[in-house]
């Protein structure tokens, strides 16, 4: 494996992005990253870090110290469960589960998170589903997710797949609600809103108001 | 008293059995479960990660409708038993509160649809509904078939004690024991019972996911659980769907049943197979409850 | 009339020597910055606030009074905070009469220890007051004498 | 006595000065423009600036100008007056003015180190300056009152902070109240076995000053006590100790034994509050063999006479000295210091608050505390470090932080846990050979020979994780793991989460203030921070004195201390004490309401309002009046006068009209 010649571990600071760090603080709460004191609680508590990229803790560090596109473009946030288990003993209170919420969202904006990562594209997947009919029928979802990234593994879901049909645990149809119509106006209004402010220095990206 | 309820997707498809049982055993304790009409997707996690403002907006037109169905002249009761919904929705409730910036731009969106929120909500989880507002004796009143012998491990997962809820503890939640142990069961006490199974990565990065879920199992069955309660849709779904995946990766049997606390209720309660959804398990339950007088439980050995 | 948002409120603040005199100079020691609204008219007890120094400060332009003493159960003096509940109760209502917003007034307990919250206090009032733009006094009444305001119950003498 | 008839010293001529505090002040607030803006106001002759005006020279401007007669009334505007009021009264008085005849204006902590623009800063100076030269022309002559002091001390917790700050005064020759809770002298001290990083022993190095206590011709020692009242002020404090009864007369006792043993109950039942818990004790017991005094206890919770009143009294009819008194009761003593210092120490915090640590769940997790008995040759184990199954670990986990450093436990470091941490590393290693991981979030080492103690730990080959410790579980995953405590955290220098099994788990608990902190400090009328510790008047150059004159502290009461540190401070609170009473006499400020009797109506409002009944009512003349002597400054009765009869020196009503009027009218 050539994987040491992708990692030269130096860095410049031209190569940083001294507003990153504020730009993630920005979600409620956030500013609390800050305070961080690198215990490793959260990696410690997380049932998944052994299994990222960097660890929770090191994506503080790396936030912190503007690493713009090693954190965003990062594994370790789509394997992010979101079990908050990092989050209710941080020492510091730092919300770490929102501040991947809030990386993998900017990542999505910025159109740098992993493509091809299924975690990823479930996320798009299930997203769009939401967005048309207003809940997701899970059959559907997985079966977008497996076109997207691995159609092999649908053959080998398909027993599982029928066994819960068989069950009566997964439904032919499409789940939606009833007045759609409602709930696009809705989310039409919120179109052009991010709650993650701009980047300072460009934002003509435009995307808050 | 009157409950609204949240069925949320996963109860109207792969979690089936836990609507069927819930309503089941509500009945039975005398709760009547009235379902929101309408409802839409909560918000949570994957949706979240994309958008978090029209995951708060998701969240709002079920807090609107449920206002709207509940009454306005009194706080709504929601029930919420999925746990991704029961956080995303908690998650909403509270931001909703606290962050007026978040708020105004929600109910601009609310107010495109006609709807209105006035924050007379409050989101509850069966659980915590059935530990708190059922007195312990109209329980054990209900109880026709203990659960003697029996050996539950409780598994709570991540999203129903954090990081919101506040009916429990959330390191070491103790509501379900409180009901296995008015049921008759045994409790095994373990210390990962809030310990994430993988959640959708059992889906998506399976070799990941399934280690976690696998790794539960694991350790519930070297501590002699006959079984395992849960109280989530995808918690259940990943301990028990995937188990003959599991043996063939790690090399080492894993069969154990996987049943929502519901479930396991209403068979102390004596429902019927059907009301409770237990012939959609993949691992039957294979326990025969005695009748309250007897001495106890026949148990079938693996 | 200045115009509200240049309006600077001008808040006269009466702090007992103890407890919160001693926050505000501990907020100053850890450079709490916060608004520069308020001035700071030492006396040694809550307790020793005179209903007529919060009338004196409003009739000679003050467009807030801010008192602050100790803890309840932690006056130096025993109970010289509670007198001073007392008197700022019956006195929020006589500012009532005199067109006086209730928002003006403000009692704050705050302990030695609390500069954080000399910061927020300050903060927070002065946002009010500014929002409430500057006081016009509807009523001369407010610059009765002495003996009026006694008998209008608010200094409370008997209050124990 | 009223001092409105003193000298005004004819027409006010008001000198202004202001400080630039090197650019504590300069740096925010435009100087010259306040000293512009003084000199145009009334009375005002004179207006300087200068860098530092508490420096000699700074004084010197000041009495020099008195000298000269250009000024009689002085304004400062520098720093708080709590910092250096006395400082300015005094140039002011060496110029041969009233030291009275000064008003400070607070530009340093109300003005510059709080306010960001520099132009807003300027203008808060300016209406501060105009309200101090407002109300310094209302100023009058006064004199302050010398109180005599009384010599005896009362010192509060016999922990070594305690106990040296006794021995110290003591041996000056003052008479000592020492006070306590518990039934024997030593506190924390005498539970541990080694003191860091000389690893002395503990007992060996207390032991003897605890003796001395004892034996001290100047000091009375009261064990079991508690204060119960404290009234008066600085120099003439009047305390009533509460004396709970042991059931023992203390005179009679030796301290033999012989009651313990012919105690009804033959076996050891009550958990042994100085061994934490690990050893029992019988309800008649003595704390432990050096406890001073040596003399036995009687626990009425659980001995059976005060429970059934139906034992038969073997205790009673083994001691030889009848020194057994079931009829003993609480006795109240009243005392008379000039000065108190509060030395009442900590409380350790409460692992089990920790659940995910595993404390009192699994038998292996011990805290701190509990180890330093463990290792302690006079503990329950003689020494041996044992596990519950009475096997040595082979490999033990040393938890620092618990309960410091945490948003929701104390979000403080507690300061010493480092270095205990190390020391016990160091024991167990020695008496067990296992291996030992210390899991920290910072090493904090700072001290004379610390960091050298550290290094000797590094090469005696303890291991050292940066990471705070996630969880303590007994999920085995790997064969390995079976039956062990596993440790799991982040390895953060290798940024890699690491499981470790280990034997016995220590958490290295921090230190708490203790649970009746509240109720003490506001029995002796001092404040507290948010955590509990009590407040001192200065963190910097007051550090042992409070708020309340003649009350001093020493210890961990103040906040949590290592033994040299708390001992450095008992032996400052000592001194302080000290030179309070050798002065003979305090000055008192002299800010007393009085009565102007011309105006007074008789309506006798003032004289329930006053906490400390200083005020009286002249039957003849129909008046109150004030006795100086008692009245502490407070001014309630002055607002609650509704005739304005009462008045309060330095706080009259016009004067405080002026101040106003001086902060809100001219900026």
């Amino acid at each position: 494996m050539d994987k040491w010649r992708e990692w030269p571990k130096i860095r410049y600071e031209s190569e940083l992005d001294p507003d990153f760090a504020d730009q993630i603080a920005s979600i409620p709460g956030g500013e609390k990253l800050f305070t961080c004191i690198q215990c490793g609680t959260c990696s410690g508590m997380c049932p998944l870090s052994p299994d990222m990229d960097y660890t929770p803790r090191q994506i503080i560090a790396m936030i912190r110290a503007g690493f713009r596109q090693e954190v965003l473009s990062s594994h370790t946030t789509w394997l992010c469960a979101s079990c908050y288990a990092c989050t209710v003993e941080c020492p510091k209170e730092i919300k770490i589960t929102e501040i991947m919420y809030a990386a993998k969202r900017l990542a999505i904006r910025e159109k740098v998170h992993p493509k091809r990562f299924p975690p990823s594209v479930l996320a798009r997947a299930f997203f769009s589903s939401v967005e048309k009919n207003g809940r997701s029928t899970e059959s559907r979802v997985l079966i977008d997710l497996f076109l997207k990234t691995n159609p092999l593994g649908m053959i080998r879901q398909a027993g599982l797949g029928m066994k819960l049909w068989l069950k009566g645990r997964l439904g032919p149809g499409k789940e939606s609600i009833k007045r759609t119509d409602e709930l696009h106006r809705m989310l039409a209004v919120l179109e052009k809103e991010h709650m993650i402010k701009p980047k300072v220095k460009t934002a003509q990206h435009g995307e808050a108001k | 008293m009157a409950y609204l309820y949240y069925p949320g997707c996963s109860l109207k498809s792969t979690g089936r059995a836990y609507e069927e049982s819930m309503r089941a055993v509500f009945a039975k304790v005398g709760i009547p479960l009235e379902e929101l009409e309408d409802w839409n997707c909560c918000g949570a996690t994957s949706y979240m990660s994309v958008s978090e403002l029209k995951a708060f907006a998701l969240s709002a037109r079920n807090f609107a409708l449920a206002e709207k169905q509940g009454g306005r002249d009194k706080t709504t009761d929601l029930i919420v038993p999925c746990a991704a919904c029961y956080l995303g929705l908690s998650k909403a409730h509270k931001y909703l509160d606290e962050f007026p910036d978040i708020r105004s731009k929600v109910d601009e969106a609310l107010a495109a649809a006609g709807l209105k929120y006035s924050n007379n909500l409050k989101i509850r989880h069966p659980l915590d509904v059935l530990v708190n507002d059922v007195k312990k004796d109209r329980l054990a009143g209900l109880v026709t078939q203990p659960l003697k012998g029996l050996k539950v491990a409780c598994y709570y997962g991540c999203q129903i004690v954090r990081p919101y809820a506040e009916f429990d503890d959330q390191d070491s939640p103790q509501s379900m024991e409180k009901i296995f142990r008015i049921l008759g069961a045994e409790i095994i006490d373990w210390p990962i019972k809030t310990r994430c199974c993988g959640g959708s990565l059992s889906g998506t990065v399976p070799e990941v996911g399934l280690r976690l879920s696998y790794l539960l199992l694991l350790e519930a069955t070297r501590r002699g659980a006959d079984c395992i309660a849960t109280a989530c849709p995808l918690c259940q779904f990943n301990l028990e769907c995937y188990q003959p995946k599991m043996s063939s990766l790690y090399n080492e049997k894993i069969d154990i049943p996987v049943l929502y606390f519901t479930q396991l209720a209403g068979i102390a309660m004596g429902l019927g197979e059907k009301e409770l959804g237990l012939q959609r398990l993949f691992v039957p339950m294979r326990y025969t409850p005695a009748p309250a007088a007897s001495s106890g439980g026949q148990h079938v050995t693996k | 009339m200045s115009d509200k948002n240049s309006f600077e409120p001008r808040i006269v603040a009466f702090f007992c020597n103890w407890c919160t005199y001693t926050a505000a100079d501990l907020a100053g020691t850890a450079r709490m910055s916060y608004a520069p609204n308020v001035r700071v008219v030492r006396i040694m007890c809550s307790g020793r606030l005179d209903p007529q120094f919060v009338l004196a400060a409003f009739r000679e332009g003050a467009d807030g009074v801010l008192v602050g003493g100790c803890h309840p159960g932690d006056c130096h003096y025993q109970e010289g905070n509670y007198k001073a509940l007392r008197r700022v109760t019956l006195l929020k209502r006589l500012l009532k009469s005199f067109g006086i917003e209730e928002e003006r007034f403000r009692l704050e307990w705050i302990a030695a220890s609390e500069g954080d919250k000399v910061q927020r206090v300050i903060n927070e009032m002065t946002e009010t007051v500014r929002k409430l733009g500057p006081l016009h006094l509807e009523k001369p009444d407010i610059t009765a004498s002495h003996e009026t305001v006694k008998v209008a119950g608010v200094s409370a003498g008997g209050t124990r | 006595m009223s001092p409105s008839n003193g000298q005004t010293n004819g027409t006010p001529k008001v000198g202004v000065y202001v400080c630039h505090c090197g650019i504590n002040i300069a740096g925010k607030v435009h100087v010259d423009a306040v000293v512009e803006f003084a000199s145009k106001l009334p009375y005002v002759t004179v207006a300087k600036e200068y860098k530092f005006m508490c420096s000699d020279p700074g004084q010197d401007i000041i009495a020099q100008d008195i000298r000269d007669g250009k000024v009689n009334r002085v304004v400062v505007a520098s720093c708080s007056p709590l910092m250096h009021e006395a400082t300015f009264r005094k140039a002011t008085a060496a110029g041969g003015g009233n030291a009275f005849m000064f008003q400070m204006a607070n530009i340093r902590e109300h003005v510059s180190w709080v306010t960001h623009d520099k132009g807003l800063a300027t203008d808060k100076a300016k209406a501060l300056v105009a309200a101090a030269v407002e109300r310094v022309t209302l100023h009058k002559p006064l004199e302050k009152t010398k109180v005599p002091v009384h010599a005896d001390v009362l010192i509060v917790g016999g922990g070594i902070a305690g106990i040296h700050a006794a021995l110290t005064l003591a041996d000056s020759g003052k008479k000592v109240y020492l006070v306590e809770k518990e039934p024997t002298i030593g506190g924390h001290m005498a539970q541990f076995d080694k003191t860091f990083p000389t690893l002395d022993c503990s007992a060996c190095i207390l032991t003897p000053k605890m003796s001395s206590v004892r034996a001290h011709p100047n000091i009375t020692l009261w064990t079991y006590s508690e204060v119960s009242e404290v009234s008066g002020f600085v120099g003439n404090f009047k305390v009533k100790v509460k004396r709970k009864p042991r059931y023992i007369i203390e005179d009679l006792c030796v301290g033999c034994y012989e009651c313990i043993e012919g105690c009804i109950y033959k076996e050891a039942k009550v958990k042994d509050e100085f061994n934490v818990g690990l050893s029992k004790r019988r309800p008649i017991y003595i704390p432990f063999p050096q406890a001073t005094p040596l003399v036995a206890v009687i626990d009425p919770e659980t001995c059976i006479e005060f429970r059934t009143h139906r034992c038969k009294k073997s205790c009673a009819t083994a001691c030889e000295r009848n020194a057994v008194d079931f009829n003993q009761t609480e006795e109240i003593k009243e005392i008379e210091v000039g000065a108190i210092i509060l030395a009442t120490g900590f409380k350790v915090f409460d692992a089990a608050r920790i659940p995910r640590y595993g404390y009192g769940k699994y038998p292996d997790v011990y805290s701190a505390l509990e180890i330093e008995r463990l290792v302690n040759a006079a503990g329950p184990t003689g020494g041996e470090v044992k596990m519950a199954n009475g096997e040595k670990p082979k490999a033990v986990g040393i938890i620092h932080c618990v309960g410091s450093r945490d948003a929701k436990t104390n979000k403080y470091c507690s300061r010493v846990c480092c270095m205990y941490s190390l020391k016990l590393a160091h024991l167990i290693h020695e008496r067990t050979d296992a291996e030992v991981y210390n899991f920290y979030i910072d090493m904090r080492t700072p001290g004379k020979g610390y960091e050298e103690f550290y290094d000797r730990l590094l090469e005696e080959n303890v291991h050292f994780i940066r990471g705070r410790v996630a969880e303590v579980n007994d999920w085995a995953i790997t064969p390995e793991e079976k039956g062990k405590l596993i440790i799991r955290c982040e390895d953060t220098l290798i940024g890699m989460v690491r499981r470790i099994p280990v034997d016995m788990v220590v958490l290295s608990t921090g230190l708490e203030a203790q649970a009746d902190a509240d109720d003490v400090r506001r029995m002796f009328n001092i404040s507290c921070s948010h955590e509990g510790w009590f407040l001192e008047r200065h963190p910097k150059l007051a550090p042992v004195s409070t708020f309340t004159d003649g009350v001093f502290l020493a210890g961990a009461c103040q906040g949590p201390k290592d033994i040299p540190d708390s001992v450095a401070q008992a032996g400052a609170a000592a001194a302080e004490a000290m030179a309070l009473i050798d002065k003979g006499f305090v000055e008192l400020e002299p800010n007393t309401a009085y009565v102007q009797e011309e105006f007074c109506s008789g309506c006798r409002t003032c004289i329930a309002l006053c906490p400390y009944s200083a005020i009286g009512y002249n039957e003849e003349s129909k008046k109150a009046s004030v006795n100086g002597a008692l009245c502490k400054g407070c001014g309630t009765c002055v607002a609650a006068c509704p005739s304005a009869a009462l008045q309060q020196n330095l706080f009259t009503d016009e004067q405080i009209f002026r101040e106003i009027k001086g902060v809100v009218s001219y900026v």
